[in-house]
């Protein structure tokens, strides 16, 4: 056993941090936040920064470009982009280019991955429909053969970015008349292809999200993946990879750091009073339990192994914990806490915790919901019968 | 003890309810936020309605009602997500009214029910702290910055906490003056709030500190109850999204963890209802401590982030798009859980009387 | 719409809280606590005492020799009895009797209930078996009639007090071959009955429960209560009855202000810091609110109508916030906090904090577990669907 | 980075439990309680298997192991409820040879490893506050009252916290001296402890200020640890149980109530072992902060009452009773999570540094 982070990977936190100081100009984050990270000048001459360094293939294997490397440099590296909030990436590198190496084909892959590496193409995710949310598997978005193309017909929803992504992973269904798992595949569907219509649906969270609507909307057979019925592993394989992501412990820590220095330099009496540093310690302790599911993860990633059970914990305990600490920071600041980013100076860390309180929804129920996780937790991790 | 609705107020519940759903779609609630105003028509149906002056005494031409009455009038209003400033208005009148002489409560009623008087109250400041009072008159005339004045920018009157002599008082202002400028602060809840600066506004007395200590005590009631109507709205909303939305087959209301779920919020619920009328009859009884309502309010702000948190979880993603109406409650709910004391300022102040004998088992 | 208490009630609980001034006496609390409530002569000087005042059936119908009063001076009763520690009577009154009145024959409760008012009878519940628990209605203790008698064989457990009770209010299946909750009947079994057996189970909290073992234990029909295969509803109702006493808000604030009082007397200094005063100003407000649930449940009572959610609510918050109030109370007390009752003067609060600890998990399954109250609010209060 | 135990570890770990398991039976652990005595027996075995020596250097005849190493050997000893001061005789132990010279040191372990030399702490005293010490010694010798001394009553020797001139340290005294007198205090844990009065008992210094600082750091640590132990037992009962328990025709680990209930005691579980063994191996590298320390118990202390009443909850009555060997873990998990800092007292010392600069994203 051994808790210490060997030299190795300090360095590599320390070259992170470096590479982070240099970029971390309020024109790009100014970008970030108002595109919601779609793209702009500046999020595109800092991805080609970071596609130059080669972290987002530093853990991929050696035959597929990258460097092979511990999954815990990935750890690191996500820990650190989402702890100083930077565009590090998004599903595409996350979650897409690790399912095309996987399961595309060796088309697929010359055709897409150096697209995503140069921060060229990026992918909407078009899993979800008005009647299959946690229920994928229900999908009823329907693709038919025709000689060498798919035509595809239905209705997507949350297929947030569809509207500035170049692609879309989508998932229809291609025989109906199979066990449902077993009637799915996944197709790369281009954004602007004819019969696709993408709608937005505005958040309370700020920004939007999309429907998409499939009306004979044609996709050459090559550009189905992994096999026609083979999607369900697939999606499964990138929500796996999606729910590390969203178990990340950095940007709670953020949110947290970010309250107290607001307190530290804004309302230094309050952070006097014993009452709201007690309170802190308790979201701090809870930031630590948080981060010891998460390092836990890693290091089953880290092993060559697939964590289920831990996975499913890490997550749950990020995503209520970023409710609790939203919640609880709002309450700290007082009337201030409800103020949002358009108040500009008065609005303490830059509206953070407001903006915080809205979102925090979503990862609760979003990447898999956290009953499900639970249920997943008391099987996988604790053998209890279905 | 009679937990039940008077026959009266359940006219009132029942025509209040009616009345906004049929007036007051969800589209215009979400035009006033887009435009940032007030729903000023909606004030009109509610000046038309004679509901204004419900709360007040008989004698001075109002509704005889009570606090509880009110209560339930602000709870119908939460639960349409209306953006009226009823409890700031009432608030104010209530303090109008109750000090100076009949003639002048009856005056101060008049102008209220009328609609050509819209007051707010105007007490924050910079330091976010209820004892701290640097606005001060001098000369009949108010000098001084406040903070979260809601619908500050769209009323007529502003009921100022200021200092004359080192002594708090209340004192309302024409906020149409000149001397009084007001910025809008974008909030959570997305109704209208401002910071309103006061440079030599003409001022004329409504009370002292009792006044100032009554005001705050009667708001904190108010949004109380607010708090519990957006709670309730998206108790209402995620049980019956409950029973229809399917996912693998079947109603997701049959799973246990929804069902849990949904149990907890209904208690949660159920707990702050009666402790908030509890707390508004015993203001109407002259019989209210600070303590009593300081715990009403921190029920009621504890309470409503997580009944609307479990609606979202039961919502998913259905709950966060602003084409559903769930997310006035969540965001209307925690704007009102910070008004006029959060959760954590309420239970450590109510903390100061904890080991004081109960009152509550008598 | 009206919170305040009317004069009679105020009244009736002066008459009461006087009543409890003049017979609180340590030896009656000594006695109580070695006999955990079963039996003894301050016991029953107490018992009849309390039986003269006729308050153990100022609620029962007037022709069942009860006044017919209002449920809220029941609920004003209990309030208090527990509140001050009380030995006020037990399931005898509170569920044996109103069953016996409601299913009872005439017969029966020219029996049963003149001695049940003296204090003579008392009776212990005979339901939980080894394999039916929570799910009571699968229970196996087999009677079988043979002419005018009834023979049971099967195994209890959890028959508390059994061991001093004169009866056993038994459930038992009497039709193996209808559907389970329909073969179910009601004895009424002397504790002393040939071919029963008392074994007494050493329970966590101190005391004890017992198994009971019958074999060809004999009960003449004349015992049956309410009808053949009518046990269950008869079962429901003791359980409701049995629910609103497990809700009430008496012994928990009872326990809170013993803490505050220990803290207020022996640890001025830790009552005085700002942490601790908050954290009890928590616990008050959970007392409030779960007080409100419970005045909530007996106005409906008192109406004449049945509360199923509002029990159900006032159960799990009762219940709940007594784990509350043990573990954070033990955690302000520090140490001390652990310190049993025999530690005499050392134990803060007599030992109740510790005791209250040890005990309090059996509220929360005990009752119908917490689980099912959920599952009721659920169903009974929203109309979730099953 | 290293998550998973060393093979030494593994084999420790297998051959404490296997010989917990072959060498006591739950029901030695309930003749202790009921006859108030600790495991002598049991004692005996742990000296001769050697685990004593364990987290002491090779250089003065320990077994070279680490505190990490001792944590796994105590976690293993709570799963069992095992009635023996081993956590107090370490930190004793540990305090004894780090402070003195290399033959002192060994002087000292070898008194241990004989098992003549049976030491427990004294520290806390009537206030129940760390910083609070009255005892006092004059002249060699010890005036003072100890509370909570854990096996006091069954120890050769204490190592008492006392003043001499004001400053604070530490001091071996002879448990059977007549100068020393012990009554048993009866603790929720059901272990022996006692309340012990010194009267002018002889005594040997040990160490000053950092010492007396250094065992609390460890103790703490070690109850943490003990913590972990009662709650994964619970945990690991209480999944079997759900899994062979039938009620309404099914396992009750098939209602999603149970199965969640499950998951998050197995969360919290999870959480907590990382942190206290973090904890631990700072300390063996000398890197730990006493935030770390208080955060790490706060985490087991707060955590194990959760989940043995979630254990409760899913056993129903049969965990409610003494045959069942449930309350063990209930009860010890409590005592533990109180001695040597509550949870509430770890979080209030951890919250003075709680705006420091940040070590664990580094």
């Amino acid at each position: 056993m051994d808790f210490e982070w060997e030299k190795e990977y300090r360095d590599f936190r320390g070259e992170v941090r470096s590479f982070i100081e240099e970029w971390r100009t309020p024109e790009l984050l100014e970008e970030y936040a108002r595109t919601y990270g779609a793209d702009g000048p500046e999020l595109r001459r800092f991805r080609d920064a970071l596609g130059e360094r080669g972290w987002m293939r530093m853990c991929w294997p050696e035959e597929e470009g990258g460097e092979g490397r511990n999954l815990f440099y990935q750890f690191i590296f996500v820990e650190e982009m989402e702890y100083w909030g930077m565009p590090y990436g998004n599903l595409t590198y996350t979650s897409i280019a690790p399912s095309i190496q996987r399961f595309g084909s060796d088309e697929q892959r010359r055709r897409y991955l150096p697209g995503i590496l140069r921060g060229e193409s990026t992918f909407a995710l078009g899993y979800s429909e008005p009647n299959a949310g946690t229920d994928l598997a229900s999908l009823r978005t329907r693709a038919r053969r025709i000689g060498d193309e798919w035509v595809i017909n239905g209705q997507k929803i949350w297929t947030s970015l569809a509207d500035v992504a170049t692609h879309i992973w989508l998932a229809a269904r291609t025989d109906p008349d199979v066990p449902k798992h077993q009637g799915i595949s996944v197709f790369i569907v281009p954004a602007d292809a004819p019969g696709l219509t993408i709608r937005p649906l505005h958040a309370m969270y700020g920004g939007h999200t999309n429907e998409t609507f499939y009306d004979d909307v044609r996709v050459p057979h090559a550009d189905l993946v992994g096999g026609v019925g083979r999607g369900w592993p697939i999606i499964m394989h990138a929500l796996n990879h999606e729910r590390v992501g969203l178990a990340a412990t950095g940007s709670l820590a953020r949110l947290f750091d970010q309250l107290v220095a607001h307190l530290a330099e804004r309302r230094p009496e309050r952070l006097e009073d014993p009452l709201v540093r007690r309170r802190l310690a308790d979201l701090q302790l809870d930031l630590l339990e948080q981060r010891a599911l998460a390092v836990q993860n890693a290091w089953i990633i880290s092993k060559g192994g697939t964590p289920i059970a831990e996975a499913s914990m890490a997550k749950v305990a990020a995503t209520e914990l970023r409710t609790r600490i939203a919640n609880t920071g709002m309450d700290l600041l007082g009337r201030y806490g409800g103020l949002s980013r358009e108040n500009g100076e008065l609005a303490p860390a830059e509206g953070r915790m407001e903006w915080s309180f809205r979102i925090a929804p979503i990862f609760r129920f979003g990447g898999g919901t956290n009953e499900i996780m639970r249920d997943i937790i008391a099987a996988a991790g604790l053998g209890l019968p279905r | 003890m009679n937990l039940d609705l008077d026959p009266t107020q359940t006219l009132l519940r029942e025509t209040t309810r009616e009345y906004l759903a049929s007036t007051v779609p969800f589209d215009r609630v979400r035009a006033c936020e887009r435009e940032e105003r007030w729903d000023s028509e909606l004030w009109r149906g509610l000046i038309e309605q004679g509901w204004l002056g419900l709360p007040f005494p008989e004698s001075i031409g109002g509704g005889g009602g009570r606090l509880t009455d009110a209560g339930l009038l602000l709870e119908e209003f939460a639960r349409r997500a209306a953006v009226v400033p009823l409890a700031e208005a009432l608030v104010c009148g209530l303090a109008c009214t109750r000090s100076g002489s009949p003639s002048q409560a009856s005056a101060a009623l008049e102008g209220l029910l009328s609609g050509d008087v819209v007051p707010v109250p105007a007490v924050l400041e910079e330091s976010d702290t209820w004892g701290v009072v640097e606005a001060r008159v001098e000369g009949e005339q108010l000098i001084g910055e406040k903070l979260f004045v809601d619908y500050g920018q769209f009323a007529s009157h502003h009921l100022v906490a200021a200092r004359e002599n080192d002594e708090l008082g209340l004192y309302r202002v024409d906020a149409r003056d000149d001397a009084v400028g007001s910025a809008p602060l974008r909030t959570i809840g997305r109704t209208p709030s401002a910071r309103v600066v006061y440079r030599d506004a003409a001022v004329e007395p409504v009370g002292g500190p009792e006044a100032l200590r009554d005001l705050i005590l009667t708001a904190r009631a108010f949004a109380a109850v607010q708090c519990l109507g957006s709670a309730q709205e998206a108790l209402d909303q995620t049980v019956a999204y409950a029973k229809v939305r399917e996912q693998f087959g079947r109603p997701i209301g049959t799973f246990q963890a929804v069902q849990h779920h949904a149990a907890n919020m209904a208690s949660r619920v159920a707990s702050t209802r009666y402790l908030v009328y509890e707390a508004l009859h015993a203001l109407d009884h002259g019989a209210a401590t600070p303590q009593q309502v300081a715990f009403a309010k921190a029920s009621a702000s504890r309470m409503v982030p997580e009944v609307t948190m479990l609606a979202h979880q039961i919502h998913g993603g259905n709950g966060m798009i602003e084409e559903n109406d769930l997310y006035f409650f969540t965001l209307r709910g925690k704007d009102r859980s910070l008004a006029w004391g959060s959760a954590e300022e309420c239970l450590e102040e109510a903390s100061a009387a904890v080991d004081a004998p109960r009152e509550w088992i008598c």
